[in-house]
This record gives structure tokens, C-alpha cells and sequence, in this order.
């Protein structure tokens, strides 16, 4: 694990693959979509920040099984609204669409894999120059 | 093709019995159209008829109200109508409420299409804009004239099967389902209009209203704790193990409503929490960190208060997402007056 | 800037083996055509096809709609910085091939979306069935290249066919001129206009990533601070379209060439307001990038001085938090402002609209709710492949059946539910 | 849920973690809790330590009740 300021918390193994070396990432290779999502919830009710809005990109929540979310590495002592808020109307979203597709050959999921990834890592640059957080 | 048969409902008011002093006549029915009926009959022109017509004192509804609709429904269902038009109630309060309760009635229980009109601001309109179609009216019966034509073009369409448009299309109430329509300027042109409307201080209508914010008076300090019963309320989800009726994980349907006669503490043996809007680990370990009985069991027998109420209820609802909870918190605290509480703790997660 | 738009009204397409356009009838020579684009190494093979308003003709997957255009004068060239080199684009006069389109097809990655109806119930929903459309269908070569590197190659591919399309409009007569000017601040405070509400138009652009990018002058937006151009800029180009994702409410490059908003606000220019400037602001990913870049949103309408603006979004879900920062900012400064958005509301339409909400937000166009379910029936023609119907935004497994319609919902829809309010469709 | 019931006439605490959104759904009286998962205990804590902090918001939350408001409060 890295000493930086931020996290990813992922269930996409491309994610892993690329950033495990440089960034933190809390990999859960089991979870759905929404279970990352809840997941990531628990860590804002703990006192992790968001930063990156969970619902990233306009491919649909509800089409992609891949999602990733940068988080501080640092837990602080009171939960942040603005994180909270937002994870939860990211979940909430998730339940809007009955439109599932539900087989996925592994080109279409390699695909999404790299969205998501592409997703995260336009968020690399900014967080960096943060620094603190 | 015979005319639809349309039963129509009114006030004494508008059956020129009168005002408010005949407010407590029971319900009659009469033949035919009477008063507004006469113009919804021209509304109908050919494809509809106003056969007969149900008169009820505004006082005598709402004071009767169960009596009030079974009486109407008998008769409303002896005529075998293929629509059902009340009012409309304009800004008249009382009239309103009767004209949404005997329109929902109608449609639910008799499954005869339905509609009633009313002012926005009338409390009618409130209470049965997500039940029944309302057409929106203005504030005096001066708009009866163009009302008419409106509830009769609804009512065709519904009695005759037809798909029903968005609320600005077909002029009803927005009831909270968002419906698509082809508006007659685009979007930009719209925005631009709504704008200039907005910058020199005009009337104008947001396409999609943000979710309400309003707020409700604070109710009177409690004098004296000592002497009052207190209900613990949870929208933690906090329930006896198993989760005997199947509280939803978010976003519940119902509550649940569990004794704790005789219970000190909420030990992990027998309670645990339903809600998945957080990491549970703690909650049942101990429920006590989200329903605190043992606590106030303790100020109960030190006689900081009066009584701790012996049941307490639990649902689970998401921080933000509350707008599902505000019908069961309504019969939560019909039941907690019944009961003779004094005050309620609510705890959330 | 003042810029003069020449519109050259195109009334058919029909292929030749030249170039040319007779009486309104554009004639390409598609294998001639073609061979620029088949230069790419990343491109297996392309083609051409026609799709005219009214026949039974289904365009899918659709990357980008384009429309061609020429500077005949002043400075710069069509699409700057990505197939002309930088130089401030926006004076002079443009010739505009009006009522057609380049439309690029074909997948980049497996989950591809974006159709397009040339009639039946879906073509209602799409302002680009009313086109007569030059569809460029392209198959990538299964290389081990990036998607990244696919989409950059289909994107290419589709603006350098635009223009080279558009450079036969170079010498023609236009059927019709009109003139856009924008003022400079002093211009601004003019006899004329100063008694006139100050009103700027705010721009969202997607900025997150693959498939969700957009261009300035060739400059990724998601790495610039909120900006100022002038809205004569957009006309020739300076803003591309790199977005892959969310068919229905995705900006394509032909939305912001005739961005409706800035053609609507400037009829009012000079009569009801003072339309002083556009400003263009990202949808990043990184929330203090979010908060940064509303804040200069609200920084730059103060600088103008507006009293009003019209902010316009783009795409779906974490745009709803811009759009509602960017609001909110400018409302708490006393800017009057309207927003124009769509709604994902449930098939039901019961669900809450938008991810976000503010009381602030009180003057809001919507361009309509995108899980609408719609059934498209089938087509005689299929331009492009109905591979990835199934996996595209709003259709789900079983959305394709055996008869060739498709049960789906409005999102797959190209254009349906446009956040700059380009269309009609609007819910309540 | 807080405004239905307030609505309905008893008077009503709101203890809660978030206050903001106790704010946003318009609750009157709000007592500030620990955290989201356990809003009135703190597992870190022995159990008796852990009494006495519920026991202590407790005391706080019965005592808002006794405190006429004007308008939404905050017991910090």
C-alpha cells in the first residue's frame, strides 16, 4: 500500500492491475455494483471522504458491473454530508432503470473494465496535485 | 353509439339549496343535471350525459365521512354510470376534500373512471393529487365556464380508454408521475422565455419542480417530565431478532410496532437491526446504541420521567430518502395519541 | 466577434464518381471519399450509405453527428486545433451545408450505443431523422490498440469527412445569411444595450474520461479552469464532441455547431437582454475538481456583471451535482438563472429526476424523462449492425426481437432528451 | 417521519448524526448523536463508559424537550 492521501476502492480487476503499484486500492473482486457502492457508504459513515462522485461517467449505473471510487486515506472524526449525500442518491440512482442487461461476453465486460478505469484515472492527475486533501 | 351515462357531484351550494347554513343537508339524489351540470352537458355535447345528480351538504360530508361515502357509492352504483365528475370544488376547502374523498372512492371501489377539479391551493388538492385526476381550476367559480370543458375532455378520454396526457397537457394536478409530452417550443426557446419571465419579476412555471422542503411549527416544551409518557421511534431498524415482519432493508413499505413490556435493554439475544443503510455489526451487538431503552427504563424508575411507553416503533429509512416514510409516520402517531403519549424520541442512523 | 453564417439549404445526397452540389443535391464519390479515412491503420474497413427523411432506415451504433461547414473568410479554419491548426475561430463568414449531416457508425467498444430512426415512432424523438444523412459506417481493426486509441480514430475520421465534404460549399451562393455579433465588455455597456439585463449563457461540457470527453481547440476539457469564449466561436468548430456515452443526452458535435441556446438568446439580443458572454465549464469526476470549477462559474458571471444566465448540462447522474453547484453559486450571487436538464425518473416516472436538488434550482426546463419505454419497430434497412442493441443504454437483454423491433427505453435514442433544449420533448 | 409526527401534535427530538439532514426533513429539536452505525454508543468504549455517553444524550434529548423553540434548534 502506498503513503498517499487517497484510496480507490474497487470491484474492477483492471483497476487493481494498473494502480495497485503506485495508489492504494481496497479491492473486492465479489461485489456487485451496489455492494461496492454500500461498501464505500460504510466508509463514509466511519468518517472516509468521497473524492470522486460515485456515480462517474454516463454509462449507466444500472448497465456496467464495474465501479470505482477514490475515497481519503484518512479517517477523520466526523462524517461529511456532502460524501454522504452523494453516495446515497448514487445507490438510489442504481434502482431507477429496469433496463438490465444481463449477458455479458467478456469483450463487452473487458470494455467496461477499461471505462471505468479510464473513469478513475482522470481523476489521478487532480488528486495528486492535491496533495492533503 | 349511445351516450356515456355520466353521475355528477356537488355541494348544496352549487345545487342552490344554499350556503353554509344548509352546510349540514344529507345526501340526495336528483334526476338529471342541476346547476354546473347543466355545462358539463355542453362540454359532453353528443358522447356524454349527465343523468343524475348527487347533492351533499359540505358539513355533513366531512362530519359523516365513512356514512357519507357508503350513502353516495349505493347510489352512484344504481345508476351504473360509465364516468364520474365531482365539483369541481374551486377554492372551497371542505367541498375539496369531499370532492377528492367520494372521487377516489368511486374510482378504487367501483372502478368507474373518475374526475373532480379544484384551485391548487385548495387542501383537497393536496391530500388527492397522486390519487385521483384533478383538474387544476381557478379560485372562483367565475372559471366554471372554461373548468367544464376540461373535466369533461379527461373524463371522455378515461371512459373511453385513451392514454392520458402529461398534467400540462391535459391540464390536472401534477400527481408526482412524470410524463412525457411534445411541448410547442423547444427547450432553449423555453429556458429563454422562462428566463426573461424570471429577470422581470412575471409569473412563470419551473418544468420540474424540486422535491418540497417545508416545515412544520414546533410543538410546545413539555412542562414537567415527570408526569408524561415518552415512545422511542426508530428509523434505525431496529426489530426483535428475525425480523418477525419483515421490515424492507431500505426504503420500507410498513413499520413495525414491537412491546417492550417488561424488556430493560435490547440485548443481541433478541433484537438486531433490519436496515441496510449501514454497516449493522454495532446495532446488533447492542441495540441499545440505536433505541436507547435501557436508559430510559433507568429514568423511568428514578422518576426522571413518567413512563417509558410500552411499545416502540421502528422503521428504516434512508437519510435522504424520506419521502416513502411520511405515511407511515402519519399512522405511527395516530396510534402513539391513541395511546396517550405525550412526546416521542426519534432516533436515525 | 462578428460572424456571418451562409446556409446552403442541401435537399438530397446521391453517390457519383465526383464530387459536387447541383441544386441543392449534394453528390459525393464515396470511394473517393473513403480513402482518407481507410489511411488510418486503427480502421479495418469503411463505407458510405444515404439515409433520407422518411425511409424505413435504422442508423446504429451512431458515434457523432456532424455537420459540414466552410470559412470562406477570416481567420482560422473549420474544427480548430483538431483538423485545422489553432487559431481563433469565429469572425469573418462560414458556409453551412443546412439539412444534412456526416454521421460516423460503428462500434468502439462492446457496448456501444446511439440510434437513429428515420421513421416511425422513433424518428419523432430525434432531430436527426430530419436530415438527410451522409452515414460513414466503420469497423476497427482488432489491433490490441486502446479504446482510447479506436475512439480517437473514429472521431478523426468522422470531422475530417465533414470538412472535406464541406469544402464544396466553399464557392456557392447561400440561400440564406445571417449575422451574429457578440460585444466586447465596453460594447456591451452601449446606448443601445445598457439599459438591458446582462444575461450570459453557461455551458457544461462531459469531462470524465473515455468516451465521456470534449474538446476546445483539440484542449481536453476536464483538464482546463472554467472559460470564456464567444458563442460565433462554437459556430465554426472550436468545440467537438468526444462523447461515446448516454445517446439521449449526449452533446454531438452538430448540437454544439447550432447550439440552440446560444441562437435563441441571441434573437433576443438587443431587445429583451444583453447577451455579453458564454462561459464553458467542466464535469470532472474528482469532486474538489466540481467544486473548483463552480466556483469559477459563479467567479466569471460576477466579473460580467450578469444579472441572469441560462446553464445547460450535459449527460447523466454526477453532471446533476454540477449542474445544481453551478446554480446555486450563481443564484447566491443574486444571478437569476434558469437550468435545462433531463430527467431519469423510473419507466414509471415515479422515481426523483435528478441526483441532485436544491431549493435554489426553482427555473428548470426539462428535456424529458430518458427511461420512457418505447417500443421501435423494425426496419427494412439497417445501417451499421444491431449487435449491441442488447447492450446499449436503456435496452437490456431481450431488447432486440426476432422480428427486428426493439423494446428499449428513450435513452438509446440519439439526441431524445438534449440538455441544451434542442428539442420539443419536455415531461411534467 | 420527524414532521408527520410533530404534525400530528406531539412534540418530538430528533437525535441524529447528520444534523444537516435532520434539518432538511424539517425535524425542530435535534440532538447530535455519535456516529451513523451506532448513533448512541461507541463500541471502542467499555461498557460502561459507553452507558454514561448514551445516557448522557439522553439527558440532553429530554431536555430539549423541555425547552420551548421558535424555530429549528440544535442542542450541541
Amino acid at each position: 500500500m502506498s503513503k498517499k492521501a487517497y484510496i480507490v476502492v474497487t470491484n474492477n480487476p483492471l483497476v487493481k492491475e494498473q494502480l495497485d503499484e503506485t495508489v492504494g486500492v481496497c479491492y473486492f473482486s465479489e461485489d456487485s455494483h451496489r455492494d461496492l457502492l454500500e461498501r464505500v457508504r460504510d466508509f463514509v459513515h466511519k468518517g472516509y471522504r468521497i473524492l470522486t462522485h460515485p456515480l462517474a461517467g454516463s454509462v449507466k449505473p444500472w448497465e456496467t458491473p464495474y465501479r470505482s471510487v477514490m475515497i481519503t486515506a484518512k479517517r477523520e472524526e466526523k462524517t461529511d454530508l456532502f460524501s454522504l449525500e452523494m453516495i446515497e442518491q448514487a445507490i438510489f440512482a442504481l434502482e431507477k432503470s429496469k433496463a438490465r442487461p444481463v449477458t455479458l461476453n467478456e469483450k463487452v465486460l473487458a470494455d467496461f473494465q477499461i471505462v471505468d478505469f479510464s473513469l478513475i484515472q482522470s481523476a489521478l492527475p487532480s488528486a495528486e496535485a492535491h496533495g492533503q486533501h | 353509439m349511445s351516450k356515456f351515462r355520466v353521475v355528477h357531484y356537488i355541494n348544496q351550494f352549487f345545487a342552490q339549496i344554499g350556503g353554509e347554513e344548509k352546510a349540514d343537508i344529507p345526501p340526495e339524489k336528483r334526476e338529471g343535471a342541476v346547476g354546473p351540470g347543466l355545462a358539463f352537458n355542453k362540454a359532453f355535447g353528443d358522447e356524454a350525459e349527465v343523468v343524475s345528480t348527487i347533492v351533499c351538504g359540505d358539513s355533513w360530508f366531512n362530519e359523516n365521512l365513512e356514512e357519507a361515502k357508503n350513502t353516495i357509492l349505493d347510489m352512484i352504483r344504481e345508476e351504473k354510470p360509465d364516468i364520474f365528475i365531482a365539483g369541481p370544488a374551486f377554492n372551497a376547502g371542505r367541498y375539496g376534500v369531499a370532492c377528492g374523498s367520494i372521487t377516489e372512492a368511486v374510482k378504487t371501489e367501483l372502478g368507474i373512471p373518475a374526475v373532480t377539479g379544484m384551485y391548487i391551493e385548495n387542501p383537497g388538492a393536496d391530500m388527492f393529487r397522486e390519487k385521483v385526476y384533478i383538474i387544476e381550476t381557478k379560485n372562483s367559480a367565475a372559471d366554471m365556464r372554461k373548468a367544464a370543458p376540461k373535466m369533461a375532455k379527461l373524463a371522455l378520454k378515461l371512459a373511453k380508454g385513451e392514454e392520458v396526457g402529461a398534467s400540462a397537457e391535459d391540464d390536472y394536478i401534477p400527481n408526482g408521475i412524470r410524463k412525457n409530452f411534445f411541448e410547442k417550443k423547444r427547450g432553449s426557446q423555453r429556458a429563454v422565455d422562462m428566463l426573461l419571465a424570471k429577470i422581470n419579476g412575471k409569473p412563470y412555471t419551473t418544468e420540474y419542480p424540486m422535491p418540497d422542503f417545508d416545515r412544520v411549527d414546533p410543538q410546545p416544551a413539555i412542562k414537567d417530565l415527570s408526569k408524561v409518557t415518552i415512545a422511542l421511534v426508530t428509523s434505525g431498524g431496529i426489530v426483535p431478532k428475525g425480523n418477525p415482519d419483515h421490515i424492507e432493508s431500505s426504503s420500507a413499505t410498513k413499520f413495525g410496532e414491537y412491546d417492550i413490556t417488561g424488556v430493560d435493554d435490547l440485548t443481541a439475544d433478541g433484537y438486531e437491526t433490519a436496515h441496510g443503510g449501514y454497516d449493522p455489526v454495532y446495532a446488533n451487538e447492542d441495540a441499545d446504541r440505536v433505541v436507547p431503552v435501557d436508559v430510559m427504563r433507568e429514568f423511568e424508575r428514578e422518576g426522571v420521567i413518567g413512563k417509558l411507553h410500552n411499545k416502540f416503533y421502528s422503521t428504516t429509512g434512508n437519510g435522504t430518502a424520506v419521502a416513502s416514510s411520511k405515511k407511515f409516520a402519519e399512522e405511527i402517531a395516530k396510534r402513539l395519541i391513541a395511546d396517550e403519549v405525550d412526546a416521542v424520541l426519534l432516533t436515525s442512523t | 466577434m462578428k460572424l456571418e453564417l451562409g446556409y446552403i439549404d442541401i435537399k438530397g445526397i446521391r453517390f457519383d464518381d465526383y464530387n459536387a452540389i447541383e441544386d441543392g443535391v449534394l453528390v459525393v464519390d464515396p470511394d473517393e471519399l473513403v480513402k482518407p479515412v481507410l489511411e488510418d491503420e486503427l480502421i479495418k474497413s469503411a463505407h458510405f450509405e444515404i439515409a433520407t427523411p422518411g425511409e424505413s432506415i435504422r442508423i446504429t451504433p451512431v458515434k457523432d453527428v456532424i455537420e459540414p461547414r466552410v470559412k470562406v473568410e477570416g481567420p482560422g479554419e473549420i474544427f480548430p486545433g483538431m483538423i485545422a491548426k489553432v487559431d481563433t475561430v469565429g469572425s469573418g463568414r462560414t458556409h453551412v451545408m443546412r439539412g444534412m449531416a456526416v454521421v460516423t457508425a460503428g462500434p468502439i467498444v462492446g457496448f456501444q450505443e446511439g440510434i437513429i430512426d428515420m421513421t416511425g415512432p422513433g424518428a419523432d424523438y430525434t432531430p436527426f431523422s430530419q436530415l438527410h444523412n451522409l452515414v460513414l459506417v466503420m469497423e476497427m481493426e482488432d489491433s490490441g490498440a486502446s479504446a482510447h486509441e479506436y475512439e480517437k480514430a473514429a472521431r478523426m475520421a468522422g470531422l475530417a469527412t465533414a470538412v472535406r465534404v464541406g469544402e464544396l460549399a466553399r464557392e456557392l451562393e447561400p440561400d440564406e445569411i445571417e449575422v451574429f455579433e457578440t460585444p466586447t465588455i465596453a460594447q456591451s455597456y452601449s446606448d443601445e444595450l445598457k439599459d438591458l439585463p446582462r444575461v450570459a449563457y453557461v455551458m457544461m461540457l462531459q469531462s470524465q474520461g473515455l468516451l465521456h470527453d470534449t474538446y476546445v481547440y483539440g484542449v481536453d476539457v476536464k483538464r482546463t479552469l472554467t472559460t470564456m469564449l464567444s458563442a460565433t466561436e462554437v459556430m465554426d468548430g472550436a468545440i467537438v464532441s468526444g462523447n461515446c456515452v448516454s445517446a439521449c443526452d449526449k452533446n454531438t458535435t452538430y448540437h454544439h455547431l447550432n447550439n440552440p441556446v446560444i441562437q435563441d438568446l441571441f434573437k433576443q439580443h438587443g431587445k429583451t437582454l444583453n447577451f455579453v458572454g458564454t462561459i464553458i465549464t467542466n464535469e470532472n469526476v474528482y469532486l474538489a475538481d466540481k467544486l473548483r470549477s463552480s466556483d469559477w462559474t459563479a467567479k466569471l458571471a460576477g466579473f460580467l456583471s450578469l444579472d441572469a444566465a441560462i446553464v445547460s448540462q450535459e449527460g447523466f447522474g454526477n453532471p446533476d451535482t454540477d449542474l445544481i453547484l453551478n446554480c446555486k453559486k450563481l443564484e447566491a450571487q443574486g444571478i437569476k438563472t434558469v437550468i435545462i436538464t433531463d430527467e431519469y425518473a423510473g419507466q414509471d416516472g415515479k422515481s426523483q429526476s435528478l441526483a441532485d436538488a436544491d431549493p435554489a434550482a426553482d427555473a428548470v426546463v426539462t428535456g424529458g424523462n430518458a427511461n420512457q419505454p418505447i417500443v421501435l419497430p423494425p426496419m427494412d434497412c439497417v445501417i451499421g449492425t444491431l449487435d449491441y442493441v442488447d447492450k446499449i443504454a436503456g435496452g437490456h437483454d431481450g431488447s432486440l426481437r426476432p422480428d427486428g423491433s426493439i423494446e428499449a427505453e428513450l435513452q438509446v435514442i440519439t439526441g431524445a432528451t438534449n440538455e441544451m433544449g434542442f428539442n420539443r420533448l419536455s415531461a411534467r | 417521519m420527524v414532521k408527520e409526527i410533530e404534525r400530528a401534535g406531539l412534540p418530538v427530538v430528533h437525535l441524529c448524526t447528520v444534523t444537516p439532514i435532520s434539518l432538511t426533513v424539517g425535524a425542530n429539536r435535534i440532538v447530535p448523536t455519535i456516529a451513523i452505525p451506532y448513533p448512541l454508543g461507541n463500541p471502542e468504549l467499555s461498557p460502561e463508559d459507553e452507558y454514561k455517553l448514551r445516557k448522557g444524550i439522553v439527558t440532553k434529548a429530554l431536555e430539549a424537550l423541555t425547552l420551548e423553540v421558535e424555530d429549528q434548534t440544535v442542542f450541541e
